[in-house]
């Protein structure tokens, strides 16, 4: 169990530091979107399905949503 | 210059929170607050999901402010995007596929029924106002993705927003005047644990805030798509 | 394994606020900014969580007759990440309709072009 | 007893029906505010005696004390609601006939949150719902800022937001210590547990919160947004953001810094940071040539000089302090809405602009030289009785310190008088080029400026009308045991 935790929030970080080095803007926010769904899959772990299911469905689909809403009405790389 | 100041910064910070956290060890046996709503929730509220118990019966009066949080949100972000050039539609995307138009008719209302589920059953299970509310807005989405010239119903949008708020705020004033005279004090039969039709107000306020949080994010995701000159 | 036990929760927390805090005091694009700021929001909530958590607890929810309130997390915490979540996404949502309407006005996203004002 | 929470609940209620009536009519949109303003005042002033007596302690939802959520009000909660209230109404009516174009119909809800915002961040009693009132009032400026939509004022936006947001991220972090700590978030409950904390934890959560609550109040080197949000953002807007907002924050600040965490050990600091966050502020202003940023920075030195007086930390200086709190939303507001319309006869912010002002908005520069003066501190306006009471309290401790410290601070309102004396100056005693015709601000707008004149003189000649509110205020905020035992019983 713990193990499987400790990947899971090894992968998360992961995906952070991806989010803070991708030049792509579209590509930081999928990784940032990573980031919430291993948030809310820890949330479950930690006995919490309420937040894991808000987390989930506002923090990783909402959010990413209209991040991508907001990068297609502006530039897509990060110069 | 300024990522050197950052980095001391976060260093600064990383280290006194760190001392910090060991002052509170993980997974230590829980506070007396939490305890107590553990002990009393079923009774005080009749909700058996603590959590629903905590955030609209004890904790109700943060959740009205949370609401507000996003209502002033939705409605800065229509003020940020308002501009004197008028609306001109979401003209230059191209229509989708059959395959999603086709699939969003049977998907749109089983989306929606499916948040409404969530809402009403938050006190049993997990869930809630928001989370159910944040399905009934991804629904919206779908039909955006599907067929990018549709538009909300701006008034029907609006009228929800507003009569599901003021639904809200009515509930907690008539706690204050009947039952108990306390502001969003529960003035509803508690009925049976573990049914729907029990916890007395809580299932009418995550409804309202399910309709609410359903049609600001809809709103949201509406103005953010549209094209202004 | 006891030390993973007792900090994997705090060190993903705080690790996900030092990342947020990097990209935001090193990058100036605005919706990098935005990206960090959610990263931010999510290690906070993640924080919040774990302050609750109690070992070998349940979630806190008598869905079945016979759950034991003892065993039972924390269940403040778990609300008030509820709301912080809601409000996270408030402030995310101001903030890209604001750098639409930025891109719109400078034609970039880069927050050093910018030169009405004094930064 | 009427519940303070009607405060909250009302306007709040009226400005969810804002859209509505916005629907029916744009014009009658702009009066709901001015209706739940008067409302909120004549409570707050009606409530203000049994307060004095006794602290009002709401319980939420009917459970007792730790367990809910509870309001405390206070005289000092009190007396800034009223001020909001207040402030609001005036600012209200004054954009009646100011805010003409754009969406104006969610410009009155923003406005009305806004003030709901403030009044729950004065009223509550518990650190959370402190934080989510504090981001209705943070969420609402950040998008009125933005109102006028042009270039500076979505630059202004977006540089308020990102520093607001991180702040508010901290506060949340220090929150969730101050909850793994005690166990609680009651203000009053973590403040009868602190006794027996670990130091250090403690100055770690109170080091975060302070940050996160110091962007808002602008306290020292949190302020970089303040002087281009304050100068972008329309001008009924500057004037509450100027007159209220910082000052909610302030007030949050200490708070917790003076109820919650009791450091008294840590008063020096902020004695130092404030006179810091003054002589900034203050020389800043003096080397403005924009009317509106000069206001902005001005407004900065006088949050330091109130959290200067409030750190001393003795009756008479925090009675001194929220008398300048009171002094300074009077005289700010009154100045941002003088200079809203002289800014949009000139159409440039530039102060060389205003020359002949005098000649051309006569009663607009009259209102203009009164916040003015009432800022500097000359008698008989309301600025000079409370800083007379902020310095007489620092000198009668006979401390050197102090008394070397009360002499930067007279240094910088010597300053202040001098940038503004410069601009009366251009307003009255420099003929401008192209002589227009006389044309004042419209009649409502006058209204609103006569209200704070007449304000400003009759508290100033005789302050004797609030002191007895300032100072069980103080007593209120100086003694903890007080506070504790009337929430907890």
């Amino acid at each position: 169990m713990i193990i499987i935790v400790s990947l899971l929030v090894l992968a998360m970080l992961v995906a952070a530091v991806a989010a803070l080095i991708y030049r792509d803007l579209l590509s930081a926010v999928i990784a940032s979107c990573l980031v919430s769904l291993l948030a809310s899959i820890l949330f479950f772990f930690l006995q919490a399905p309420d937040v894991a299911m808000a987390e989930a469905s506002i923090g990783a689909a909402l959010v990413t949503a209209i991040f991508v809403i907001a990068i297609r009405r502006t530039k897509r790389y990060e110069e | 210059m300024r990522a050197t100041v950052g980095l001391i910064l976060l260093a600064v910070i990383g280290v006194g929170v760190g001392i910090s956290l060991l002052a509170i060890p993980f997974g230590a046996p829980k506070t007396e607050i939490g305890d107590y709503y553990i002990e009393n929730a079923r009774e005080d509220t009749g909700a058996t999901n603590v959590v629903t118990s905590v955030v609209v019966g004890y904790r109700a009066f943060d959740t009205l402010g949370e609401v507000t949080v996003l209502f002033v949100a939705a409605l800065g972000l229509g003020a940020v995007l308002a501009t004197a050039g008028g609306k001109r539609g979401r003209s230059g995307v191209e229509p989708a596929s059959l395959i999603l138009s086709a699939g969003n008719i049977f998907l749109f209302p089983l989306i929606l029924l499916f948040g409404a589920y969530i809402f009403t059953h938050g006190h049993l299970t997990p869930g809630g106002g928001f989370q159910g509310g944040a399905v009934i807005a991804s629904a919206f989405l779908l039909v955006y993705l599907s067929s990018p010239g549709k538009r909300i119903n701006e008034s029907g949008a609006t009228l929800t927003e507003s009569v599901s708020g003021l639904v809200f705020v009515a509930i907690g004033l008539l706690g204050l005047t009947y039952g108990t005279h306390y502001f969003l004090a529960n003035f509803l039969p508690k009925g049976t644990l573990n049914t729907l039709f029990s916890a007395g107000i809580i299932p009418v306020i995550y409804c309202a805030i399910g309709l609410k949080v359903g049609s600001e994010l809809a709103g949201v995701v509406d103005n953010l798509m549209e094209e202004t000159e | 394994m006891s030390f993973l036990h007792d900090y994997v929760y705090y060190i993903g927390a705080f690790g996900l606020v030092a990342i947020g805090l990097l990209i935001i005091l090193v990058k100036r694009n605005l919706i990098k900014l935005i990206i960090g700021l959610s990263i931010l929001d999510t290690g906070v909530n993640m924080f919040l969580i774990s302050v609750g958590y109690i070992n070998r607890g349940t979630a806190p929810i008598f869905s079945r007759p016979g759950l034991e309130p003892d065993g039972m997390v924390d269940p403040v915490p778990q609300a008030l990440v509820l709301t912080a979540i809601v409000i996270g996404v408030a402030i995310l949502a101001l903030a890209l309709a604001l750098a639409v309407r930025f891109y719109k006005s400078y034609g970039t996203l880069d927050l050093r072009k910018a030169k009405e004002l004094r930064w | 007893m009427v519940s303070p929470v009607l405060l909250l609940a009302v306007p709040l209620g009226l400005a969810l029906c804002v859209p509505l009536v916005g629907k029916v009519s744009r014009r009658a949109a702009g009066f709901v505010p001015v209706i739940a303003t008067l409302l909120n005042l004549v409570l707050s002033i009606r409530l203000l005696p049994t307060v004095l007596e006794e602290p009002i302690v709401a319980n939420l939802g009917g459970f007792p004390p730790p367990f809910a959520i509870t309001l405390f009000a206070g005289p000092v909660g009190m007396l800034l609601s009223a001020l909001i209230a207040l402030a609001g109404l005036v600012v209200s009516l004054y954009a009646l006939s100011y805010i003409k174009t754009g969406p104006t119909v969610r410009y009155h809800t923003l406005y009305m949150l806004l003030l709901v915002g403030a009044t729950g961040v004065v009223l509550t009693g518990d650190v959370f719902n402190l934080f989510v009132f504090f981001e209705i009032l943070c969420i609402s400026s950040y998008a009125l800022v933005a109102y006028v939509g042009d270039r500076a004022g979505i630059e202004a936006s977006v540089k308020y937001l990102i520093q607001g947001a991180l702040g508010s991220a901290l506060l949340l972090i220090g929150i969730g210590l101050l909850y793994g700590l005690f166990g609680t978030l009651n203000m009053a409950d973590i403040a009868a547990r602190m006794g027996s904390a670990d130091p250090v934890p403690v100055f770690v959560a109170m080091a975060l919160i302070v940050v996160g609550l110091g962007v808002e109040a602008a306290i020292f080197p949190l302020n970089a947004w303040l002087p281009d949000a304050h100068s972008s953002a329309p001008s009924s807007i500057s004037a509450i953001l100027s007159g209220i907002a910082i000052q909610v924050g302030l007030y949050a600040v200490v708070r917790m810094v003076f109820t919650v965490f009791g450091a008294s050990s840590m008063l020096l600091f902020f004695v130092f940071m404030g006179l810091l966050t003054l002589l900034i502020g203050e020389l800043c202003a003096f080397a403005q040539s924009n009317i509106k940023r000069m206001l902005a920075y001005s407004s900065i030195g006088q949050i330091g000089l109130i959290i200067f007086a409030v750190a001393i930390a003795t009756t008479d200086s925090v009675t001194g302090g929220l008398f300048q709190m009171v002094s300074h939303t009077l005289g700010k507001a009154l100045l941002f809405l003088a200079v809203g319309y002289m800014v949009y006869r000139s159409g440039s912010m530039e102060i060389s602009s205003l020359e002949g002002m005098g000649r051309r908005m006569p009663l607009t520069s009259f209102a203009f030289t009164i916040g003015a003066f009432s800022l500097v501190g000359l008698p008989p306006f309301v600025g000079f009785p409370s800083k007379l009471l902020i310095v007489r309290s620092a000198l009668v401790g006979q401390e050197v310190l102090l008394q070397v410290l009360i002499g930067l601070v007279l240094l910088a309102t010597v300053v202040e008088g001098a940038y503004f004396f410069r601009v009366i100056q251009a307003v009255y005693f420099k003929k401008g080029e192209g002589q227009e015709a006389r044309q004042d601000a419209p009649p409502m707008a006058l209204f609103s400026m006569f209200v704070f004149v007449v304000l400003i003189v009759v508290i100033g000649v005789y302050p004797n009308l609030i002191t007895d509110v300032l100072e069980s205020g103080a007593s209120e905020l100086l003694e903890r045991a007080n506070y504790i035992g009337s929430v907890l019983g």
